[in-house]
């Protein structure tokens, strides 16, 4: 079958082109001894506590992030999708505008902002400026997945059934319209995730513990644990993602159907 | 204590202000909140160490930014400070912070008690005057104020130097055969696509220093920075000048085989890879340009006492011995050398330069950066394509 | 006429409500934006028209004209362009195999995941990967070079195409993530009833396939474009000597976190100019969809 | 006492009017269906008493309080919607406990109440299925339970047979009926399918472009059609052009026939050209019936077997007739080409006036015959 | 000469069998339908034909030449899917141009060929619309021109109408048979509706199970069902158990009163229990028939109006049963809970057997009356 052929040879050509970079920094990771393939490296790195602090902090951050900008974003689209699909411009406008605003401006701006407040004056308190400022920055993704995904579900009549029945707007949201985009959901969330496990700027700016500040200050400082130190984020992130993804399996057969 | 604090006094004093009034308050991000009372002027004013200590333990915090770890040995320097003050809790803030960020840190954070407020800076040397005129400073002197030499300080204890290097090649070896002397040696075809800056020279210090110090070795002088953009001009147009940041990982990949950076962090990452990859550090043979940095306490820093005991840690015998150990000469090297106070064996291991070191004036400095910055894009980024 | 009257007010009063409710629907989101999104915006663009001085004054805007900063803006268009057309492309084939291709459904939930990592794969992680492939000691070029093809010094890594092909990295995931759901949402029947028209693949494609697909492709490329104007890490790795040209990421950021004397007015002028690029690309992906969407219902 | 009252409502849409003048009450209990083409408004009527709009000017009265202004969740109504609407992400058990569930009703009872439905709807063992594990009937079914389930004043039907097959819709309208009727549930039907609402309801709503038509029994709207629009949107009509001869007797004539109908034609004089509605079924062949008949010939143009009815068509010098008969698979049915006579009583003739409103020939007995 | 020839094809995916043994011969211009329950192969074998499917074994010639290889593109046919299939983004003219512009006729070609379809279609008008703006109906119609407009030699159509309403159903069907008959085009016919394939077909495909049941003339299919199976399928029929009293005179007895069938029971001995199959509407009321008759009593259950046909359903002791009669506004219909008694010919009566295929008592005239 030709179409297969061309899937295979687009699947491959993609697979190359994103595995021999992985690659060759696996390969650069190993060469941390003269003459000599080694996992020294990424004995370092794993023998670090800071790694795994900052790693498990990254992911809780992330996983509030994923809840809070999924608690803002499902609502929202929904809302545009059933009521106001005039606003739909603005609103993208609005998800697109952290693309265009440098971190750095907006983890200022923010400081500035709610200076003498309790948001300033404590790790916590800024710990809420950074899940804020990450929310703000999965907005691209977010809206566009859960956009898709409610396009895919008829949410006019599935909003009147569960109206008839009785449901308020929240349990509607809640019960109906969260469920059937899940999958949707799970898309976005994935970069998202992604993101809060990589960002620095931020994080480093209002004093986070985060993984992506400790990345960054070994790839200043260090030569082969930045490599080691990339395959292995690369590595727990995709295994964070497909467990993600597995999870949502379940609930993508009940939506879908068996393809 | 400073009568001049221009940006924080009130809107109406002066006239420009007045005019923008409106639109700045409606758009502009808010005025600085004035600072707290500055803390005391030296370790005797607050009563003596152990004083400065107590009340460093009752604040418990310290936030630094800036301070990368293979920068100037400053990985050894904070885990020693915190071994000797173990009740201090750490806040390493963006350690790859600019020095403008570092500014931007104090203002964006004034009045802010959080981990995230700076409580010291060490930034590039004009920075100092800079900040101690926003009013973004607090004086302080140390115990060893006197040791530091005078250019290197501001009289009132606003700020003052830490250390300086020198710019140097540092060459894999296994890829350069031959290794380059001197500025001019840059220049040959041998090096083609060999060489590279460790930042942007239109923002990092350590670049810009490159490019002023290539002027020096290039008919230029502290005041003429012009042949070294001239000088890169050429590298660039030679092919020899790789558009890529140096990092250690680069040189020892082979593909940033000449990098230009700060002896300091030169010889750190020569000694950190010993036996696996062959590192040369080349002080250039014309042109050796002393880039001074200079510690300051931020005059907002939620944490003064024990800003002050960092301060005290860095200017003891122990932290600029430390800071020699990373290469750096600090502050107070020729005090301590004619004081005998330096093991030899850490004396035989620097880097042994002819070329007299050139120390720029603060004013220099800022007209240097200013044109090497502006001009860059235009002289030797012009080859966009 | 007293009910009737009763009616009338006791209407207006509900639809006032129904009027404002339906708004306090989006309440969340846009209190959200405020909160964390639109002050920044509104500091740069007022920080735009403050000189170093802190005075009202057009000076930053008017320094947007500098023929090295306009060439930075072209550059950083035509990177973004590049690379969003690049990586669509790319990424639209893989999310088509991955999808209605017809490999293996594993296959599809291992790239699926691996885009989402892939995507933010950026920075010096990124940068140093592909000198590690395509430098000049890089595993391929040295590959390439062992059976006789020498890339240098006609290709180079830090040249504009350099650059682009690292950048397509980040792209082409993002196009697979976001494309491979309207992929699935294409209905086998219209391939089949181009078929028995006698349609080719290529008359499917491009008369039905890609005309339908048109309106999410656009879209798509709009978020691709943002994502690589935005940029910054990974191209400051890569032109950090500026030599080759400057993305204007990298020229904000010089002027507002520069070990030099720094302009945070032209940075945040910089911005503004980004701002502005993208409201203008938005306006023109929503103009495009629906010059190429008339079909659809809105 | 009336248990749902439309009075005077009127809805539009910026400026188009979708309803107009409607006005209906319907008894606990009664199953009443909205019958018109499309667009005539039967939709917007149904979600304006579900809620989902609100009137332009008029109320609605449930069960004695005016529910005008009260929101869809708070009025107590069942729905089942043309596309189901079933939650694809619960279970059909969840999808009919979701009512009872969002009030707080203890679980033992939901689950009691999910079984009791399940089994009225011949499915029990479907509550842990999901909705993409059902075919289309079985999705209905589950819908219509799960708006039973909250023991709705009011069940609203919006055309839920229209995506099925002709052999499960049958099959689910006697269902329907049967749940109906058993739990005495006050029922509203919308559908332009006209077998349908005549074998469900009790009563027919007949709508055109937002207005009502008529409102009565299957019988009388079928046999007595209040206006021209129901006479001829309602079954299978032949209309032939006829000519007054004696308006006082009743007599007419077609293509130069005599033809008697029941009814002087009060409204007529002779010359005047009418039109003459008759059934199809109230044709038959010459010879198979009683009593006083008319009589017209021609020529059998077409012959369409449909199952249990073939249905000829047969051409007159200028109009076209169609007859029903009953299949019998002993007779030849008529042969394409073959003359025919056909004949008809004179009570099957309806006389539709100018006017646009019939006066059936039998009209005077319409109220008896209810 | 057969025009288009299906040869011993078989299907298979994977484990499912979905057609087997499929033979089949069609002329050229017959109008063929395939009828039958859901999942029983009709969809299968109709993309068979079109190319979509390849069979697993067997040929698919059509007209002489042998298409099995064949990719769809090349076979030139015609194919109207259920959901219609219009691509989206082209108005109504393009989607029917398409064929003819991937074919690089000159756009002149092209115009006129499409206006003569719309116009056949009767939407003149609707040519600059998006899909989206047209009803069901009309997208059906497109549908349809879209298939024609290549000149296909065959045209397929699956369940072309089943998502429309009853009205627009019965009114596309008689155009699609018109214009079928008006451009002689050989047609396959996929549905589910037992009264569509009537009307439409020239001979209809029974299928159950991926198998062939019966090919017949709709005369044939409903009144001499070769199985079991096509007697249940096609058409209401009413099952009620008799026992055999005297095989060789086809006498029989239902709960307790004398049946006579009109042909001996050769494989029943008396006492054996069989299932008796009669029509709803060769069942008539008491009187209204003449000959030898069978009478059977009960009491009516319920009365359902169905317009046209007034349906009875008629309680006897152990059975039920089911008449038609033709609505009346004269006659009041039987009312429930009166006596009744009914009456029906011993010719229409069916005796299904436990093999499962029935015997017609006058199943020997079935080719005559063919
Ligand atoms: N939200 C709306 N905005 C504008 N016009 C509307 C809206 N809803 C309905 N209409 C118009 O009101 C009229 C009645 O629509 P309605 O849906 O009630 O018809 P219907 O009888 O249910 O038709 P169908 O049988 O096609 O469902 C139509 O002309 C329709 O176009
Ligand atoms: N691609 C496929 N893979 C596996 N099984 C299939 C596939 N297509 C059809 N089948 C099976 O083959 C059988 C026949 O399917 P087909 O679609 O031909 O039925 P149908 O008669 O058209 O039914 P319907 O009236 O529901 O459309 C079914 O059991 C179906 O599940
Ligand atoms: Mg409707
Ligand atoms: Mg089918």
């Amino acid at each position: 079958m030709l179409k297969r052929f061309w899937s295979w040879f687009w699947f491959i050509v993609g697979a190359t082109y994103f595995l021999v970079p992985l690659y060759a920094t696996f390969d650069f990771s190993l060469r941390a001894r003269r003459g000599d393939l080694s996992f020294a490296a990424y004995a370092n790195v794993l023998n670090d506590i800071r790694f795994v602090e900052s790693f498990w902090f990254s992911l809780q951050t992330a996983l509030a992030t994923i809840a809070i900008s999924a608690l803002v974003i499902v609502p929202t689209a929904y809302w545009v999708q059933l009521r106001l699909p005039r606003l739909r411009p603005v609103v993208e406008f609005f998800t697109l505008l952290p693309f265009v605003v440098p971190a750095v401006v907006l983890v200022f701006s923010l400081a500035r902002t709610y200076s003498r407040t309790p948001l300033t004056d404590s790790r916590e308190g800024l710990w809420v400026l950074l899940v804020g400022s990450y929310v703000i920055l999965s907005f691209p993704y977010m809206y566009r997945a859960v956009d898709t995904g409610l396009r895919s579900i008829n949410i006019h009549d599935l909003t009147e059934a569960a109206q008839s029945l009785g449901a308020g707007w929240f349990t509607i949201l809640a019960r109906v319209i969260f469920p059937n985009v899940y999958v949707a959901l799970l898309s976005g969330a994935f970069i998202t995730f992604a993101i809060v496990m990589g960002e620095f700027t931020i994080a480093a700016l209002l004093a986070q513990p985060a993984f992506g500040p400790y990345m960054n200050r070994l790839a200043s400082s260090r030569v082969y644990e930045p490599s080691a130190l990339a395959i292995i984020s690369f590595a727990l992130t995709w295994a964070a993602i497909a467990a993600l993804q597995w999870i949502g399996q379940g609930s993508q057969a009940r939506v879908a159907g068996p393809r | 204590a400073c009568g001049q604090a221009a940006p924080t006094a009130p809107a109406a004093t002066t006239a420009p202000a007045a005019t923008t009034a409106p639109a700045a308050e409606a758009t502009a991000p808010a005025q600085l909140p004035s600072p707290p009372a500055p803390g005391p002027l030296t370790a005797a004013d607050a009563g003596g160490i152990e004083k400065l200590i107590e009340r460093a333990r009752a604040e418990g915090n310290l936030s630094t930014i800036a301070l990368p770890d293979d920068w100037a040995n400053y990985g050894e320097m904070k885990q020693k400070f915190l071994e000797k003050y173990p009740f201090i809790k750490h806040e390493d803030l963006n350690p790859d912070a600019s020095s403008a960020q570092e500014i931007e840190a104090i203002k964006a954070n004034a009045g802010s008690k959080g981990p995230q407020a700076p409580d010291v800076i060490d930034v590039g040397f004009t920075w100092g005057d800079t900040a101690k005129k926003e009013g973004l400073l607090q004086p302080y002197k140390v115990e060893k104020w006197d040791e530091i030499p005078e250019t290197l300080k501001d009289p009132e204890g606003f700020w003052y130097a830490d250390y300086y290097g020198v710019m140097a090649f540092e060459v894999n070896t296994q890829v350069v055969q031959n290794i380059p002397q001197d500025w001019s040696d840059l220049l040959k075809p041998e090096y083609k696509g060999q060489v590279a800056l460790a930042g942007d020279p239109t923002g990092s210090g350590q670049a810009i220093n490159a490019v002023w110090a290539a002027a020096l070795g290039n008919g230029g002088s502290l005041d003429n920075p012009m042949p070294g953009l001239e000088f890169f001009k050429k590298l660039n147009e030679a092919g020899n000048l790789l558009p890529v940041v140096a990092k250690p990982a680069t040189i020892a990949k082979g593909e940033t085989p000449i990098a230009l950076r700060w002896d300091y962090n030169a010889l750190a990452n020569r000694d950190q890879n010993a036996g696996n990859i062959d590192i040369a550090v080349v002080v250039p043979k014309s042109g050796s340009l002393a880039g001074v940095y200079v510690q300051a306490i931020s005059a907002y820093a939620p944490r003064p006492h024990a800003a002050r005991l960092w301060m005290e840690f860095l200017y003891s015998d122990e932290g600029q011995l430390i800071w020699l150990k990373g290469y750096a000469t600090p502050a107070r090297f020729e005090a301590m050398r004619k004081a005998g106070l330096i093991p030899q064996d850490l004396l035989d291991k620097l880097p042994k330069t002819d070329a007299p070191v050139a120390f720029p004036t603060g004013g220099q400095i800022n007209a240097a950066f200013d044109m090497i910055k502006s001009n860059w894009p235009t002289v030797v980024g012009a080859t966009v394509q | 006429m007293a009910p009737l009257t009763r009616t009338e007010t006791s209407r207006s009063v509900i639809e006032r409500r129904a009027f404002s409710w339906t708004w306090l629907g989006v309440a969340p989101f846009f209190l959200f934006v405020a909160a964390f999104l639109i002050w920044p915006t509104l500091s740069i663009i007022a920080q735009s028209f403050l000189d170093q001085e802190r005075r009202l004054s057009l000076q930053n805007i008017l320094e947007l004209g500098r023929p090295f900063i306009v060439s930075s803006y072209v550059y950083s268009l035509q990177l973004s362009a590049v690379t969003a057309i690049g990586g669509g492309a790319l990424g639209g084939l893989l999310a088509y195999a991955i999808t209605i291709g017809g490999l293996p459904r594993p296959l599809r939930d291992a790239v699926l995941s691996f885009s989402g990592v892939a995507s933010n794969f950026a920075g010096v992680p990124l940068a140093f990967a592909f000198i590690a492939t395509l430098g000049q000691l890089g595993v391929v070029t040295q590959w390439l070079r062992s059976v006789g093809i020498n890339l240098y010094p006609a290709f180079s890594l830090y040249s504009f195409w350099g650059l682009s092909i690292v950048y397509i990295y980040f792209q082409i995931p993002l196009m697979v993530l976001i494309m491979g759901p309207a992929f699935e949402g294409m209905r086998r029947e219209w391939r089949e009833a181009a078929e028995s028209l006698g349609a080719t693949s290529w008359h499917y494609w491009r008369y039905v396939g890609l005309p339908i697909l048109l309106p999410s492709i656009l879209g798509t490329m709009v978020l691709l474009f943002g994502n690589a104007f935005g940029a910054h890490a990974t191209a400051f790795q890569l032109t950090g000597g500026g030599s080759q040209g400057n993305v204007v990421t990298i020229l904000i950021g010089a002027q507002i976190s520069s070990d030099a004397l720094a302009n945070p007015g032209l940075g945040n002028a910089l911005a503004l100019g980004m701002i502005v690029i993208m409201g203008v690309c938005i306006g023109l992906y929503t103009w495009l969809q629906r010059l190429s969407a008339r079909w659809l219902r809105s | 006492m009336a248990f749902l009252e439309i009075v005077g409502v009127r809805k539009s849409f910026g400026a188009t009017v979708a309803v107009e003048h409607f006005d209906l009450t319907v008894e606990r209990g009664e199953f009443v269906s909205f019958l018109g083409p499309s667009g005539c408004g039967k939709t917007t009527t149904l979600r304006m008493v579900a809620g989902f709009e609100k009137p332009t000017t008029g109320r609605i009265i449930i069960d004695g309080v005016d529910v005008t202004d009260m929101p869809p969740n708070r009025r107590n109504i069942g729905m089942v919607f043309q596309s189901y609407a079933l939650f694809p992400n619960m279970t059909v058990a969840e999808n009919i406990g979701f009512g009872l569930k969002i009030a707080r009703r203890p679980a033992d009872e939901i689950r009691a109440r999910v079984e009791e439905l399940l089994r009225i709807m011949h499915m029990p063992e479907f509550g842990r299925r999901y909705p993409y594990q059902l075919s289309g009937g079985q999705q209905q079914r589950v819908a219509l339970a799960r708006a039973l389930a909250i023991h709705p004043k009011v069940l609203l039907l919006d055309e839920p047979l229209s995506a099925l097959d002709a052999k499960i819709r049958a099959s689910l309208r006697q269902e329907i009926r049967e749940i109906q009727r058993q739990l005495g549930i006050t029922t509203i039907y919308v559908t332009h399918d006209q077998e349908e609402a005549m074998a469900l309801s009790d009563r027919i709503v007949v709508m055109s472009r937002g207005r009502v038509e008529q409102i009565g029994t299957p019988f009388e709207v079928y046999n007595f059609p209040a206006t021209r629009f129901v006479a001829s949107f309602v079954g299978t009509l032949n209309l032939i052009q006829a000519t007054v001869v004696d308006a006082a007797l009743g007599l007419l004539s077609i293509e130069g026939r005599p033809i008697r109908v029941a009814r002087p034609l009060v409204q007529h004089r002779p010359g005047d050209a009418i039109s003459l509605a008759i059934r199809p079924e109230l044709i038959a062949l010459d010879g198979q019936m009683n009593g006083e008949v008319n009589r017209l010939s021609g020529i059998v143009e077409d012959v369409t077997f449909l199952g249990s009815i073939v249905r000829v068509q047969v051409h007159l010098s200028a109009n076209k007739l169609h007859l029903d008969l009953f299949n019998n698979p002993q007779l030849r049915p008529p042969q394409p080409g073959s003359s025919i006579t056909v004949q008809f009583a004179p009570e099957a003739c309806l006389v539709l006036g100018e006017d646009g409103s019939p006066h059936h020939s039998m009209s005077a007995s319409a109220t008896q015959a209810a």
